[in-house]
């Protein structure tokens, strides 16, 4: 008798097990599932924040049918390490029979599921890494974030323009923060600029003084930063500190420094700084005034930044790509469909470069300037359809 | 009253002979335990990326526990062989290009375990100095200089970027890793992990494992027994950085990929909160702490991505509040209570 | 007769404190030795120094000839130098069996060996139980040494320094603790210990040193006072003035006499 | 180079406020208190709610910070660390990581992931000329703070009765319950003042580094550097560990050798480096006793 309920007990709990373990396996063939791996908790959370909160307002707005199909999104937290990064990615595409991965918050978890999306032939679209080489590591990788050339080339022209000749840079240490050194330096020095010196701050790094102080004794003409997104607020708060203006010392960065999400609790410190960047909340269009409204409202006390439009986005080209393959999910003809693809973002015109499959977009050079006792990035001069210019000065040599 | 005693023997020897024999037995539990770990690559093939990366951090906690749990010396900073173990296995694999002998998974195995070893022996000197505190400190300071050598080596390391290009060949000339067929790489590491734990059981259950447990116990009774208790501490914590290199070296090979973070801090502080929460100095703590962190992770995360942190500490609390040596304290007690005998030595 | 264990201008300091002062002493084989002296006489200490616990500030310490002073413990240990702690020292996780198999093995240098079981090596499980039984531990050398009462644990603390039959054995108040109808058994178990064996005792108690101790050392203020046949130095009045209680003397000198 | 110096005080200074309440506790009870940092963040973000949603000036949020998260303290220790005094150090790790875990999600629940910013007060905004050197006020501010703060615990330590009880408990526990000196309050209280001082440390510093979620395990670190290089047995140790530290991070940063053309970026290594070669001579900190007499 007791024996019998054992028995039956443990029956109930491996059938328990089995379904908690196994893959759903039931699925319909008329739903196509976007697999999306993002930071939700650690370090990067807050560009996962963005970014998730995006695409549900995509769906939200735009329905869950694309090329007659139900998309269902997946989002799972990799808290930012690539090997689970990589292992998501392969359950999503073996268990979930996801037919699109998105996301990716830092750039070596991109480059994890690389050889994943080539393997698997599944479009990977990054809504958020921005290091050039991304895109070459697989040729089912899509952009629809940035890359940090991209971003940087514009303020580093409009640096040489406005007459200044001598520069200090101050990045991050790690790729995008390379990538955004070695354009602004590159930029500078073909127009006869000097480039006094090269400073990298460690990715972990509470303490940006010494770097500061060190900037500001090479007394240069302006001084370029990058940080990620998150740290900018950090940075800014110790920029403000040194009293660059007063030594004449013009600060400018790519737009990650005065990022949107943070930019309200920067203070005036920032007031007058110039920034480049692909996005800014206050870009005047009818597209993105909706945007922003739309995701304020959905998320109180949270404003969309650069982050969340390449998430945005990314959900944009998921659903047209399926729409032109009538529902298709065969990852080469997703990927053939976004190639070219163009459309009107919250940010601007946009394309995917069907050479690169990287995004191609405007990049605008803003200042930050207070409007209703708010802080914004007010653009002021557009560059429009900036390719990565990385790639497109290897595309010339070829 | 001498020559009583010396009459009584009768019978003393063989029970004592047996008594050990007994202590070294392989019970139940741990056949089920392993049986049950290789049939879960065919029960359950599509959570096998999962259980890959429960076999990997069990042999990296199995690892930690023979430098914690036997050898009683407080790292903080263990992810350096982890890591150094990765970068070896990584660079060798991509040197092999996917085939011969650089990219033979074994050879990398046994490079890395090498390489880490020999690494642990020259460490192991500077880890000797100093009580708990200074340990776990020159640990953590050498692991994380080791981290900073990574970043600042990229023209090696692919820095920030991480390693790209990594293609190990074959298994034993015979089966390739295939991401379709997770269950493959699963069923590599826990053979690697049962392998070593098989090799860790026999070197604990030695003479040399129980003087190990010996300076764990009264360090200065050791000395005085004539143990050379440093001697033996380099050995163990030799040991323990070759197995933590091995570990290393089955990520790499199992994702193809290695990045900055298998030298971060987080992963040595993880893997010293796994060994503790599944139970000190015994060796299946280590392997059921690995399993029940990363599926408790695994259902928290999908339950709640934002804040399964907070859960995850919530049990620790607990655990620490109301139950003695972790997990297996939990396991033993009942296994006890089943057998009816008193607790297991 | 050459000495086994000798000391020469043996010092120790701690800080102002001197505690072991320029202390010569030399110990012959098969010795049956006492070292005596009020509280804090640095009896331990000495003991310390002679064991390697402590390093000396100054002097030398020489092990069969042999200049040990700057040995490790386990070094002077290997080399035929045992010791017993005021304090047990055990390991309360291991049982008696475990213990004594361990000392054993690292006396036959098989310590480090990893690749058989513990407890394979018929000669030395032979020998551990011979010495458990002798010692009257036999009937409890499966249990877990912590949870051994008081008397079998200090028993325990004297197999351990036994077992790998040292030339120098220092007990280092062997019975201290131990409740009164035990303690005969300790001292008739010491008694016992084979000939060649030097033992040092260090003890309170006079009714075991007077038994046990044919020479006797007396160590006032760390340094030597008095050396010699233990009835002389029971006799001798400066030892009675400065050391023992009068009245304990003439008990012991009324017994001899 | 003397603003490297000051910048370098100044970061030290905070690291020694928010460390010194975690060497006394672990000098005192033998307690591994990883949650240290937690208390650190708790004073920050009370400071930055006090200033964000009430609208009081940075003066106020600090004494604030203070007293909320010692009380907190005060009620930890009663409720949860007193069981955990006999338990072994390992598990007070898991015990005390599990609580930074807690805290970590918890305040990403209430306050957001996203960074906070404390503003400066008005007064202390800016930079004044100080012999040619352009010091910043805050900065100068937390110096004198800190500064201020260190010689009242100094003073208070070895001139009141508590202090010396403190000392006495912390000296030989066993030996200080023998002369009837209540150790379990004075460790109650000490606890409660340390946890208080991180509070402090964490609102003075939210204003000069950025604060999240993440920031007890980001300074965990740290904290366990300064008590292994300054030892527990004082607090002139962690003191001057503190500043050793902090100088030699900035200065780390700021100076970059050129070895044969390369720029070398040793500002990574520096702080580790030192620590790893002060334990290996010095096993017990630069300013720790021996153990044993």
């Amino acid at each position: 008798m007791n024996a019998k309920i054992t028995r039956r007990h443990t029956l109930a709990a491996f059938a328990l097990a089995a379904t908690a373990l196994s893959p759903f396996a039931a699925h319909a063939e008329d739903v196509v599932k976007v697999g999306v791996i993002l930071p939700m908790t650690g370090p990067s959370a807050s560009t996962g924040r963005e970014i998730a909160a995006a695409i549900k307002l995509f769906q939200a707005q735009k329905g869950d049918k694309a090329g007659g199909k139900k998309v269902e999104v997946i989002i799972k937290d990799d808290t930012g390490v690539a090997d689970i990064t990589k292992r998501l990615a392969q359950e999503l595409i073996v268990n979930d029979k996801a037919s699109v991965i998105a996301g990716f918050g830092l750039t070596p978890l991109a480059l994890a599921v690389a050889p994943i999306a080539t393997q698997a032939k599944v479009p990977a679209v990054v809504m958020a890494a921005g290091t050039a080489i991304i895109t070459e590591a697989s040729p089912y990788i899509v952009r629809t974030s940035f890359t940090l050339p991209q971003n940087t080339m514009p303020i580093a022209q409009w640096a040489v323009k406005n007459g200044i000749k001598k520069v200090v840079t101050l990045v991050t240490d790690y790729g995008p923060g390379i990538d955004a050194e070695k354009t602004f330096v590159a930029t500078i020095k073909e127009n006869g600029g000097q480039v006094l010196d090269s400073l990298r701050s460690p990715l972990k790094n509470p303490e940006f003084a010494p770097f500061l102080q060190k900037a500001k004794d090479l007394k240069p003409d302006a001084l370029f930063l990058f940080v990620p997104s998150g740290q900018g607020a950090a940075l800014m708060k110790q920029v403000s500190e040194r009293d660059f203006a007063k030594e004449g010392i013009k600060v400018i960065g790519t737009g990650d420094v005065t990022d949107d999400e943070q930019l309200n609790n920067m203070g005036d410190a920032v007031l007058g700084m110039i920034t480049s960047h692909n996005y800014s909340a206050d870009h005047d269009s009818p597209e993105n005034k909706a945007y922003v409204a739309a995701f304020e409202k959905a998320n109180p006390g949270l404003r969309p930044n650069f982050m969340s439009v390449g998430g945005y986005d990314g959900m944009a080209l998921i659903y047209a790509a399926l729409d032109k393959t009538k529902g298709d999910t065969n990852g080469t003809k997703l990927v053939e469909a976004m190639k070219g693809m163009s459309w009107t973002s919250p940010r601007g015109p946009i394309s995917i470069d069907p050479e690169t499959r990287d995004i191609i977009q405007n990049v605008y050079i803003r200042k930050v300037e207070k409007k209703n006792g708010q802080l914004y990035n007010v653009e002021f001069s557009t560059m429009a359809n900036v390719k990565d210019p990385f790639k497109a000065a290897k595309a010339a040599k070829k | 009253m001498i020559d009583t005693a010396l009459h009584a023997t009768t019978g003393g020897e063989s029970r004592a002979m047996a008594w050990f024999a007994e202590r070294a037995k392989w019970r139940w539990p741990e056949f089920a335990l392993w049986i049950a770990a290789f049939a879960l690559a065919f029960v359950f093939p599509s959570r096998s990326a999962l259980f890959n990366e429960v076999a990997i951090l069990a042999l990296f906690a199995l690892s930690l526990d023979i430098v914690l749990g036997y050898a009683g010396i407080v790292s903080l900073g263990h992810g350096a062989f982890f890591g150094l173990g990765a970068y070896v296995a990584g660079l060798l694999a991509k040197a092999g290009g996917g085939a011969g002998l650089y990219s033979d998974p074994t050879f990398g195995l046994l490079v890395a375990a090498a390489v880490c070893g020999f690494v642990g022996y020259l460490t192991s000197f500077l880890v000797l100095r100093g009580a708990d505190l200074t340990r776990l400190m020159v640990t953590l300071g050498v692991a994380l200089i080791f981290a900073e050598l990574a970043n600042r080596m990229a023209w090696l390391t692919g820095g920030a970027d991480g390693l790209q290009g990594v293609l190990p060949g074959k298994i034993l000339g015979l089966v390739e890793f295939n991401f379709m067929h997770p269950e493959y790489a699963y069923l590599y590491s826990l053979s690697v992990l049962f392998i070593l734990f098989i090799v860790a059981r026999k070197v604990i259950n030695s003479p040399f494992g129980v003087s190990l447990r010996a300076i764990k116990g009264n360090a200065l009774r050791a000395g005085a027994i004539g143990i050379n208790v440093n001697r033996r501490l380099n050995g163990a914590y030799t040991m323990g950085a070759a197995y933590a290199g091995v570990a290393g070296a089955l990520l790499a090979q199992t994702t193809a990929f290695v990045s900055l973070d298998v030298l971060e801090f987080h992963r040595s502080a993880d893997v010293m909160l796994i060994v503790i929460f599944g139970g000190v100095g015994t060796l299946y703590g280590a392997i059921v702490g690995a399993a029940a962190f990363k599926l408790l992770y695994d259902l928290l995360a999908a339950a709640t991505p934002q804040y399964w942190q907070f859960w995850l500490g919530l049990i620790l609390v607990l655990l620490v509040l109301f139950v003695r040596g972790g997990i297996m304290g939990l396991v033993s007690g009942l296994y006890a209570r089943m057998t009816g005998k008193g607790e297991t030595p | 007769m050459s000495a086994v264990l000798s000391t020469k201008n043996l010092v120790r300091r701690f800080g102002g404190l001197v505690a072991t002062n320029d202390v010569t002493f030399s110990l012959p084989a098969g010795a049956r030795h006492a070292l005596i002296g009020p509280n804090g006489a640095g009896k331990t200490t000495f003991v310390n120094l002679l064991s390697g616990v402590l390093p000396p500030t100054s002097g030398q310490v020489f092990l069969d000839g042999q200049d040990v002073s700057d040995w490790p413990v386990f070094k002077r240990a290997r080399n035929g130098l045992s010791r017993t702690f005021q304090i047990n020292q055990l390991f309360a996780d291991f049982t008696p069996l475990e213990t004594i198999g361990l000392a054993l093995s690292e006396a036959h240098a098989e310590g480090a060996q990893f690749w058989r079981r513990a407890g394979t090596s018929k000669t030395i499980v032979d020998e551990a139980v011979s010495i458990l039984e002798q010692l009257d531990l036999g009937d409890v050398m499966e249990h877990r040494v912590g949870s051994l009462p008081y008397g079998k644990q200090r028993l325990l603390e004297i197999a351990i320094a036994v077992a790998p039959k040292p030339k120098v054995l220092l007990l280092d108040e062997p019975a201290a603790g131990v409740p009164e109808g035990e303690r005969e058994q300790i001292l008739e178990i010491v008694e016992a210990l084979p000939k060649e064996m030097a033992l040092v005792l260090i003890e309170h108690d006079m009714d075991l040193v007077f038994r046990f101790a044919k020479t006797i050392s007396v160590l006032v203020q760390g340094a030597l006072f008095v050396e010699g046949p233990a009835s002389e130095v029971a006799r001798d009045p400066r030892v009675r003035q400065v050391y023992l209680g009068e009245s304990e003397v003439e008990q012991h000198l009324g017994g001899a006499a | 180079m003397l603003t490297v110096l000051f910048d370098g005080i100044a970061y030290g200074m905070l690291l020694f406020v928010l460390a010194v309440g975690l060497s006394v506790t672990l000098g005192l009870m033998n307690f591994i208190n990883l949650a240290h940092g937690a208390f650190a963040m708790a004073g920050g973000y009370i400071a930055v709610v006090m200033m964000q949603r009430f609208g009081l000036s940075l003066f106020w949020g600090l004494p604030v910070a203070f007293l909320v998260t010692a009380a907190l303290g005060a009620f930890l220790e009663r409720t949860l660390y007193v069981r955990l005094y006999d338990k072994p150090h390992l598990e007070q790790v898991m015990f005390t990581i599990g609580l930074v875990f807690m805290s970590v999600a918890g305040v990403d629940y209430f306050m957001g992931a996203s960074p906070q910013i404390v503003d400066v007060p008005q007064s202390l905004d800016g930079n004044i000329d100080f012999g040619g050197v352009s010091l910043n006020k805050y900065r100068l501010f937390v110096i004198a703070f800190c500064a201020v703060l260190t010689l009242a615990l100094q003073l208070g330590l070895s001139k009141t009765r508590f202090g010396s009880r403190l000392r006495a408990a912390v000296d030989d526990s066993r030996v200080a319950r023998g002369l009837g000196i209540n150790v379990t309050t004075i460790f109650a209280l000490t606890f409660a003042f340390g946890s208080g001082l991180a509070g402090l440390g964490g609102a003075l510093g939210a204003a000069i580094f950025s604060l999240d979620p993440q920031f007890p395990l980001k300074f965990m670190i740290y904290f366990l550097v300064v008590i292994a290089v300054g030892g527990t047995t004082t607090i002139t140790g962690p003191f001057f560990a503190s500043i050793l530290l902090g100088v030699a991070d900035v200065a780390g940063k700021y100076y970059t050798p050129t070895i044969a053309g390369h720029q070398i970026q040793i500002g990574g290594f520096v702080i580790y480096t030192i620590m790893v070669l002060v334990l290996i001579f010095r096993p017990q900190g630069l300013f720790g006793r021996a153990p044993g007499k």
